[in-house]
């Protein structure tokens, strides 16, 4: 042990950080364990590729006038909420095991930021996933269709919804996480709550992907929708997420 | 028991009746006075049935809205009732609002299946099968699985203040979501028309059993609410008298 | 009956039993769910009574 | 308002309900700084809730408590700044590095040049060589030291302790009483109460002058006079002693270390008392009868 003084080595100066230092430092933390231990990305991706071979071979047997081109959307859709559904479970759990989460707790911060960034994170690992997901979804159900010019359109409600089902999945998986039977939980609290996010996102990646004429005055609506429901839904997890963290 | 809880559970009772004469009284009045609705087939020829000219079929099966509707929109209030008190209970942490919360969704959950029961009925013969995903269904069938939800939360959680936390937080979630859904529902452009042509103009004669089932059912459900809270602090009531009962005795 | 009142009347006779099933289970909901609020109470109520009265003999007998 | 006269700990009245048990009922103490609080008690007898409680981990039902003068209430944001929590439980990122687990901390308590902050405590709890090795593969013993290193990264004038004896073989015991006793016997620059508002720089100078001669046995060394190195506004203020607050099974532990005693039973405060005031036997005579009594 140097000689050092005791008292001056075991002080130290700090400044409160700013909410935004926070939120990096939380996301940062968030990535970095991920990129390590790549637990999420490569259930997610795994899970993904499991669903799209379950969904080729019960499809398989469908006569050929069946146009798969009105499905695509719903069939993708179906995809990503249940790939999601996995990964929210488990960006918690590691959180809960090891007293981590009330390590993050006893620090003097605002708790919200919590939620953003662990929405974030979550996001991240989204779309990850559907950079693996929407080529593979393509080859295994749409390769042999001509495509219509509109099909790049169906992104946009891709994103949208992601991020909606971030939002309101990060909210729930932090109330799952203490309670028993946590993965069933979720997906039945997670379920019905974005069934008209879904609703709106399916509507409109079908539109796009069959590039039916009526498009525009159809697609745009769907989209609108579609964001009004993330901008309140998020709103409202955030202004709640600090009760349900703490409690 | 403090007195003002005492002198609205004085009221329930009579609530109750009045609500149940209401109802009864609305569902005659809907059999006998108020005609049927006109169906959109056109008749060949026109006929002249009790002074009025008919040229379209007649619809009896639009006759489930009279309860349909009513109790939809209850269910819906109940909800809202749920997040009101959820709120209360956040901001005071006071178990009193976490149990009007978990009666509201009750409440919720006992309307919302009667709006089921009479929806699926009503498609089952005006559409020919038992279940059409179209914006109404849609709606209520996810309201009833978020408040079924909402009760198997309460049981997975066993520490009380988390539980009341949670179920607070997520009777709000909820009570946002119903209305959103309602809206997306109906608004994004989807291939299936709205089954019930119920938001047409209603003539008077339909109007008057309307409202009074409304009022009725409304009458009926504080009632119901306020015996159910009385249950619910008298349970809580139990609990403790356990409790000590153990100590006595320890 | 004329065709044409026939042909009115069409969707009356078919639309009855489903009217039926609707307000007979709207009603069965309705009333089970009274019949369990009442029960809960009343048998909530024996509860109450009986403990109360074993603390007061408790607390007597102390 | 005299820095020194300021309790720790003051709680008045401190309950918890839980559903319809009461697991802290109307627990009242003052702990003043620099005092270590053993708590004793059978199980269930609230030590954990009141620990949990103090540490703004739980919120209280009714009552008030004052940790350093701020309100646990009104404003638990201020405390979180002051205390450190080793728990059984790591409260770690077992898939991080014991250098990113510090780190981590350390920016999130905002404290300045955190690599040179964790560098520093990771010497003291001897794991320079771990330092990025992850903290899974780490020992129990190891890995209480991390979480004790990570409790210290912004100083905390109150460190809370519960159980931190569970799981730890004689040997990682031995290294963490040394620990106990090195942390006891450094003051800490006490944050003036006054200087500290919730958005400005909380930052207090590393320079501290005068001794300051407390009656509790953890004499300050006397830190070298050093120029006030931060230009924060706040008042350079005289070192004072670490409180701490304990929770163990460990009768001989809590007993040796502590300075002032709490039983809790079923959770009312039987006794609370400065150690030197009571007579080990009646103490131990007590325990055992609420322990006996206690919820099993």
């Amino acid at each position: 042990m140097s000689k050092k003084n005791d008292a001056q080595q075991m002080s130290a100066t700090y400044k409160k950080p700013s909410t935004f230092q926070h939120y990096k430092i939380l996301l940062g933390k968030d990535l970095r364990r991920e990129f390590r231990t790549r637990e999420m990305l490569t259930s997610m991706g795994i899970y993904t590729v499991l669903v799209l071979v379950i969904f080729g071979i019960a499809l398989m047997q469908a006569p050929e006038k069946v146009d798969i081109l009105q499905m695509a959307g719903g069939l993708f859709w179906a995809i990503i909420v249940f790939t999601s559904l996995l990964g929210l479970n488990r960006s918690f759990s590691y959180e809960k095991e090891d007293g981590a989460l009330e390590g993050i707790l006893l620090v003097p911060l605002d708790r919200s930021v919590i939620f953003l960034s662990k929405l974030t994170a979550n996001l991240l690992f989204l779309l990850i996933v559907e950079i693996i997901a929407v080529p593979l979804f393509y080859i295994f159900f749409l390769s042999g269709l001509p495509m219509h010019p509109t099909l790049p359109w169906a992104l946009l409600p891709l994103l949208v919804g992601t991020i909606g089902i971030a939002g309101v999945g990060t909210l729930l998986a932090t109330i799952t996480i203490n309670t028993r039977g946590k993965d069933v939980l979720l997906a039945l609290l997670f379920v019905p709550l974005i069934v008209p996010l879904l609703y709106a996102c399916v509507s409109a990646t079908t539109l796009a992907i069959t590039g039916s004429p009526t498009l525009m005055d159809a697609y745009v609506p769907a989209l609108a929708l579609a964001i009004g429901y993330d901008v309140i839904m998020i709103l409202v997890s955030w202004v709640l997420y600090d009760f349900v963290v703490s409690a | 028991m403090s007195n003002k809880t005492s002198k609205l559970d004085a009221l329930a009772l009579p609530f109750l009746i009045i609500g149940g004469v209401l109802i009864i009284f609305a569902f005659v009045f809907n059999f006998t006075v108020t005609p049927m609705a006109l169906g959109d087939i056109e008749v060949p020829e026109p006929a002249m049935i009790g002074g009025k000219i008919v040229t379209t079929t007649l619809l009896l099966s639009q006759k489930i809205f009279f309860y349909h509707m009513p109790v939809a929109v209850i269910s819906m209030v109940a909800l809202a009732f749920t997040a009101a008190y959820g709120i209360m209970f956040l901001r005071t942490r006071n178990t009193k609002y976490d149990i009007r919360a978990q009666t509201a969704t009750e409440m919720s959950l006992v309307f919302v299946s009667m709006t089921m029961v009479s929806g699926v009925a009503w498609t089952r013969h005006d559409w020919g099968a038992w279940w059409v995903w179209e914006p109404r269904l849609i709606t209520y069938l996810i309201l009833m699985l978020m408040v079924i939800a909402y009760f198997i939360l309460r049981t997975a959680v066993s520490d009380p203040e988390r539980r009341a936390t949670y179920s607070s937080v997520f009777g709000i979630i909820v009570a946002v979501n119903a209305p959103i859904s309602f809206m997306i529902t109906r608004l994004v452009p989807s291939t299936h028309p709205v089954v019930f042509r119920s938001d047409s103009g209603l003539p008077p004669l339909m109007l008057i059993p309307l409202l009074l089932t409304i009022l009725g059912f409304s009458l009926i459900a504080f009632a119901l609410f306020r015996q159910r809270v009385r249950a619910r602090q008298m349970e809580e009531q139990v609990e403790s008298l356990k409790l000590r009962l153990d100590d006595l005795r320890g | 009956m004329d065709p044409i009142l026939e042909v009115i009347y069409s969707t009356v006779l078919s639309s009855a039993p489903y009217l039926i099933a609707a307000y007979a289970l709207m009603w069965a909901v309705m009333l089970i769910y009274i019949i369990y609020s009442n029960r809960s109470l009343s048998n909530t109520e024996k509860q109450l009574s009986a403990l109360e009265e074993a603390i007061t003999q408790l607390e007597s007998k102390a | 308002m005299a820095t020194k006269a300021v309790p720790a700990i003051k709680c008045t009245d401190l309950t918890k309900v839980f559903g319809q048990r009461k697991a802290l009922d109307k627990a009242s103490f003052e702990l003043p700084q620099g005092a270590f609080l053993s708590i004793f008690g059978p199980n269930g007898a609230g030590k954990t809730t009141l620990l949990r409680i103090l540490s703004t981990l739980a919120r209280p039902s009714s009552g008030k408590a004052q940790v350093l003068g701020h309100d646990l209430i009104e404003k638990p944001g201020d405390i979180r700044a002051y205390i450190g929590l080793i728990s059984h439980k790591p409260l770690l990122y077992l898939d991080l590095t014991a250098e990113e687990n510090l780190l981590l901390t350390a920016k999130l308590y905002g404290v300045e040049n955190p690599e040179q902050r964790v560098s520093e405590l990771l010497a003291t709890v001897e794991l320079t060589s771990r330092r990025h090795d992850i903290v899974r593969t780490f020992s129990r013993g190891m890995t209480q030291r991390v979480s004790i290193a990570r409790a210290l990264v912004h100083s905390p004038q109150v460190i809370f302790l519960d159980e931190p004896y569970s799981g730890l073989d004689p040997h990682a015991v031995r290294i963490f009483d040394d620990l106990l006793q090195k942390i006891r016997l450094q003051g800490v620059e006490q944050r003036d109460g006054v200087g500290v508002e919730q958005g400005d720089g909380v930052g207090v100078p590393l320079f501290a002058e005068a001794k300051s001669g407390t009656p509790t046995p953890s004499p300050c060394s006397t830190p070298t006079p050093s120029p006030c190195s931060t230009p924060t506004p706040s008042l350079c203020s005289t070192p004072s002693p670490r409180t701490f607050c304990m929770v163990s099974h460990d009768m001989q532990k809590g007993l040796a270390l502590a300075t002032h005693l709490l039983l809790l039973e079923r959770g009312k405060v039987v006794l609370f008392a400065e150690k030197d005031q009571v007579d080990p036997e009646e103490f131990v005579h007590l325990y055992h009868k609420s322990v006996g009594m206690g919820v099993a």
